[in-house]
């Protein structure tokens, strides 16, 4: 598989993902916001960080950059999308996924390993966990508080495109495990046709058993499916 | 402009200090070289009044491969890998302005350590705070909480320990200190001191603004009434523009353009002009007219004292102009050569095709004023404390009321604004004794900590110093870690007060002493006086920062408990002692007497024999004994685990409260699995130290027998409650 | 020419930060306090003769860039 | 009453973010824009019968919570 990962000015967790996917055996490349042609992949992702300095809106000065043209056109053509924290953010920005993410509810910054329940299983980027399994996995963001109109939120639940939702170490989804006030304690959303994938937490930071635990390994190996 | 005694003193130089530049110019100074002067010469570019006492610490070692004088120190681990780190105080602009000011003294501290070609990859902070009750407190922890958070996280660089405290020495003066710790090439480490006439002088980074004029003065100066007056100085962190400042520097150091480079941090781009000119012995020529400027109609004073962040200044190599300059295009940065270096020993400045000021570069570096402050030694009483005579407390009360305290509570409300795993090499992270960051790539790993104790210092500066480096020594220990060389930052009071200045001179006679003692270099550091209002002067606040070197890295050890039915040790001997300890302060308020002895050779000991322990694989947990004392320890070890202790009732001590809270020095806590216990003592009595098995883990409930016995959920709760309900 | 722009969050959509700091004036005593929301402020000056055009101008930033049309509005008023 | 605060930079102040979505909307080929500064907006509505009383009570929110007076200025105007 070979993927490429879109380096903004402020992008910070790039090479971090990039370091992952090599890991999980993609042949990856970095790819500059200012190149016009993205190198032919299966995967393209969108790192988190703070793209721009995340002045203005999270994500939206990066949602207008030349590369972004690309991925939407890649997007289209199916190529799998994978936005993680600011990444998602830059996602919504550009409108490939729906919805916005606000401020935390609590208005910090917030770094911890938070818990998160598989809802879909049935995709690209899902195959390999369990429906409804439980992971450990870090968060860091100032805006992961995700919202979007009624109407849209009944698309996410009734064609199953919530991938994850916040929850406690047992499964249970309520406001105390929710740690950012997202709408349904939604943690990561697809697109219509699931080839996009949006989230807050951090995969890439879940794959080495030294520094934390395996439980981002399956999103990866997914892929391969 | 004729400069008046009004003017002088208005930049911070005394009267006779201003003879002094008269007789190097052999003239009257203008406007713009006072200002120049005032910024060389005050205290925090010129270490006036601390340098000769600086000069005592031992700053060599077999690891060091640059001690202080640079830009940050660089030590040696194996291979050629090289740890570069610095800590930094920003306590004058923290306390005006918290948010920015936090955030700006990060910055400033990550270009002193990537201006040297080292990748940043921790962040720590040692943030003093006032009373909880004094009006202020609140909204400069919340300020300077989310301004460390802020510029490190959006950077992208792990803010990974720290430590929190509260006292009201610091109401009216908060500390608020930085440290940066990045990796490098041993053989690609970059300095400042210029070499060769005629090379390029190139400024990159942000553009100057009217920021700061005079911080560095600022930084030198108590604050009184008049304060709200220097406010307009405030610095802005741009933390966006310095990622792209440091990855365009990063990747400009990969080849060889750079001859020399220096960021502009206090006093901007004259300190660093004088700095590179002054280590190279070579003069400097500035074109100011092609300083990038935000603002309109800026002065070569304005644009000489300003101190707006995310700049540097290069020092480049014949004809890597053109190269260098693409790479800054590519991150949207200033490139401009502003000047060149000279063979006149001067600081030329030329502004519309005039001189418009020239300095001999060593009137304001090596001849810059040295002053043996007076001093005297602190007088101390000795005087014992009779417990008898004292309200009658439980053990428990005195245990909930110390890990419910704000200087005791936990600290994830801090922490958690902080990213503290990004770069993903964070295998220990802020709770432990001592952060763990793996070498990127490598099986080796480091580990940082910072402590202070100004208590301790206060009442007795000598054993206070000791303690401090003993205590950051023992956080490294605890986790596994060879301790090897540290940084420091030096918060006290006004050096004109003889009783200030004695505090700081034995306070490093103290830190000499256990540095020397525990082979521990100090390899960087920074001295901030005038700590204090209205001579009022905040407790002597000496901040170690410790780094120690973690080989075949395979698992982190830290201090929460791992197992049921481990034995548990305690290593060192408890004499008892309660001067100066939590308890007292706690539950009775009372802040006299003494501070533990430091007795070297068993820390040393105790420290070395504990590093076997753990790396002959005996160690499940450990962590040292410190404020609050055995039972503290105990307590922290259980509240973020699934095992509480069940403690025996000592035999050495009758006094319960002196054996469980008493704060004697250079002890751990260590947990043991019960099949290595006879292991593990051996290797305890082979080398001569003292210990004790004072018990074992058990499920859930934290025990002492026939004393005290409550869940470890509801210490959870008690030690986790202060920071969300304040 | 000077315009002010003024981005608002479009009244459905949840104000995390108007709330947080209603609930910490409400606690810092300040009642009768009934709603606070909380919006961007932009000053923009363009080099333009005619205000029509600069004002379409302005338009056109805050469509392309300066406002997430999906849960923020604007009013764009000359300053200078 | 409904009171509407705009909360600016001070004038020598860096503004991070103007600069960068200055230079943006210039990538984006927007020309003749000169400068852009960014700054807060606040909506707030007190139940006050008297404009000065609520004009009082809006000042102190500002110079208490909302502004950060060491590097910001501000501005109350009454919009209902
Ligand atoms: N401001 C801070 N930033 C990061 N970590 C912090 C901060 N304050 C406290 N911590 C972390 O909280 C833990 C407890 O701190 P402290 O009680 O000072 O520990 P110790 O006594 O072992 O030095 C440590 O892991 C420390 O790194
Ligand atoms: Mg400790």
């Amino acid at each position: 598989m070979k993927s490429s990962v879109i380096v903004f000015p402020g992008s910070n967790c790039d090479r971090d993902i990039g370091v992952a996917l090599e890991k999980m055996q993609f042949k990856n490349q970095m790819v500059w916001h200012k190149e016009t042609k993205l190198p032919k992949s299966d995967l393209i992702v969108i790192p988190g960080g703070f793209s721009y300095g995340d002045y203005l809106r999270s994500g939206a000065i990066a949602g207008k950059s030349l590369i972004i043209e690309e991925v939407v056109k890649a997007a289209n053509s199916g190529c799998l999308i994978l936005g993680i924290c600011n990444g998602f953010q830059i996602l919504t920005e550009t409108g490939l996924l729906e919805g916005t993410l606000l401020k935390n509810k609590n208005l910090k910054f917030i770094n911890k390993d938070v818990y998160v329940k598989v809802f879909n299983n049935n995709t690209k980027f899902t195959n390999k966990y369990k429906k409804h399994q439980i992971l450990k996995i870090n968060i860091a963001h100032n805006e992961g508080n995700y919202f979007t109109d009624t109407k849209h939120l009944d698309k996410l639940k009734n064609e199953n495109l919530i991938a994850f939702r916040y929850c406690d170490e047992i499964g249970n989804i309520d406001d105390k495990s929710n740690p950012n006030g997202s709408l349904e304690s939604i943690a990561g959303i697809f697109n219509d046709n699931k080839n996009i994938l949006g989230m807050m937490p951090h995969p890439e930071r879940m794959v080495d058993e030294i520094i934390s635990n395996n439980d981002g390994v399956n999103l990866f190996s997914s892929l391969f499916n | 402009m004729e400069i008046s005694n009004q003017i002088i003193e208005k930049h911070g130089l005394k009267i006779d200090e201003y003879e002094n530049i008269k007789k190097l110019l052999k003239r009257e100074p203008n406007l713009l070289e006072l200002g120049i002067f005032s910024a060389m010469w005050n205290e925090h570019c010129s270490y006036k009044s601390s340098r000769i006492h600086l000069k005592k610490l031992p700053t060599k070692g077999k690891h060091v491969i640059q001690g202080p004088g640079e830009n940050a120190g660089v030590i040696d681990i194996g291979d050629d890998d090289a740890i570069v780190f610095k800590i930094e105080s920003h306590n004058h602009p923290s306390y005006i302005e918290p948010y920015q000011g936090a955030a700006t003294g990060v910055g400033g501290i990550l270009r002193d350590v990537f201006t040297m070609g080292a990748r940043p990859i921790a962040l720590l902070n040692s943030i003093h705070f006032g009373a909880p009750d004094h009006p202020k407190t609140k909204s400069l922890l919340n300020g300077v909480v989310s301004g460390i958070g802020g510029y490190g996280n959006c950077i992208g660089i792990p803010t990974v320990a720290g430590e929190t405290k509260f006292n009201e020495t610091y109401n009216e003066n908060i500390l608020v200190n930085a440290m940066a710790v990045g990796h490098a090439k041993k053989n690609k480490i970059f300095y400042s001191k210029a070499k060769g006439v005629n090379k390029s002088v190139v400024y990159v980074g942000s553009k100057t603004g009217r920021d700061g004029i005079h911080g560095a003065s600022m930084a030198s100066a108590e604050f009184d009434e008049n304060s709200e007056e220097k406010k307009p100085t405030v610095q802005v962190g741009d933390p966006f523009t310095e990622k792209l400042l440091m990855e365009a520097c990063l990747e400009l150091m990969r080849d060889n353009s750079i001859i020399s480079i220096q960021d502009m941090g206090a006093a901007g781009l004259t300190s660093s002009s004088v700095e590179m000119a002054s280590k190279g012995s070579l003069g400097i020529e500035l074109e100011l007219d092609k300083v990038p400027c935000r603002e309109e109609n800026m002065t070569p004073y304005e644009m000489m004292l300003s101190e707006s962040q995310e700049r540097m200044l290069i020092i480049l190599e014949d004809g890597k102009e053109k190269a260098a300059k693409k790479i800054f295009d590519k991150w949207d940065l200033d490139f401009v050569v502003i000047g060149k270096t000279v063979n006149t020993n001067n600081l030329t400045l030329k502004f519309h095709n005039k001189v418009v000021g020239e300095i001999p570069i060593d009137a304001l570096a090596t001849k810059a004023p040295i002053y043996d402050r007076k001093w005297i030694r602190k007088k101390t009483k000795k005087e014992k404390i009779d417990l008898k005579k004292l309200r009658k407390i439980t053990i428990e009360e005195s245990l909930v009321k110390i890990l419910s305290s704000p200087n005791h509570s936990n600290k994830s409300w801090v922490t958690n604004q902080y990213d503290q795993m990004v770069m993903c090499d964070t295998a220990q992270k802020s709770g432990s004794d001592a952060a763990i960051i793996r070498v990127h790539n490598k099986d080796k790993a480091i580990a940082v900590s910072v402590d202070s104790s100004a208590n301790y210092c206060k009442s007795h500066p000598i054993t206070g110093g000791k303690l401090i480096v003993c205590e950051n020594w023992r956080n490294l220990i605890t986790v596994g870690a060879k301790p090897i060389a540290i940084t420091n930052c030096l918060n006290f009071g006004n050096p004109e007060n003889e009783e200030v200045m004695g505090e700081f001179a034995e306070c490093l006679e103290g830190i000499k002493e256990a540095c020397e003692f525990l082979n521990y270099p100090v390899v960087s550091g920074n001295v901030s006086f005038y700590n204090g209002t209205n001579k009022k002067n905040i407790y002597p606040t000496p901040v170690i920062g410790g780094v120690g070197l973690i080989n075949n890295f395979l698992k982190p050890i830290n201090h929460i408990l791992k197992k049921e039915n481990s034995s548990l040790f305690l290593i060192g001997k408890t004499f008892g002692h309660l001067e100066q300890s939590c308890f007292l302060k706690e539950n009775y308020q009372i802040f006299d007497g003494m501070p533990p002895e430091v007795n070297l050779l068993n820390e040393k000991n105790n420290g070395e024999t504990l590093l076997k322990l753990i790396k002959n694989n005996l160690v499940l947990s450990s962590h040292d004994v410190s404020n609050g004392g055995l039972i503290v320890t105990l307590s922290e070890m259980a509240v973020l685990s699934e095992y509480g202790v069940k403690i025996k009732k000592p035999k050495i001590l009758t006094n319960l409260f002196n054996y469980f809270f008493g704060e004697d020095q250079a002890r751990y806590v260590v947990e043991i699995e019960k099949k290595n216990t006879s292991k593990a003592e051996k290797i305890m009595k082979d080398n001569d130290i003292y210990f004790e098995n004072i018990g074992y883990t058990q499920k859930e409930i934290f025990e002492i027998e026939g004393e005290l016995k409550i869940s470890i959920k509801d210490l959870f709760k008690i030690n986790n409650e202060w920071y969300n309900k304040y | 020419m000077k315009f002010s722009v003024t981005v608002t969050l479009k009244k459905d959509v949840l104000d995390p930060q108007g709330k947080v700091v209603l609930n910490t004036l409400i606690n810092m005593g300040m009642n009768n306090l009934k709603n606070i929301r909380q919006g961007k402020h932009f000053e923009i000056e363009v080099d333009e003769k005619k205000q029509s055009e600069a004002e379409k101008k302005i338009d056109e930033m805050c469509k392309k860039l300066l406002v997430n049309l999906i849960i923020e509005d604007y009013t764009i008023t000359k300053i200078s």
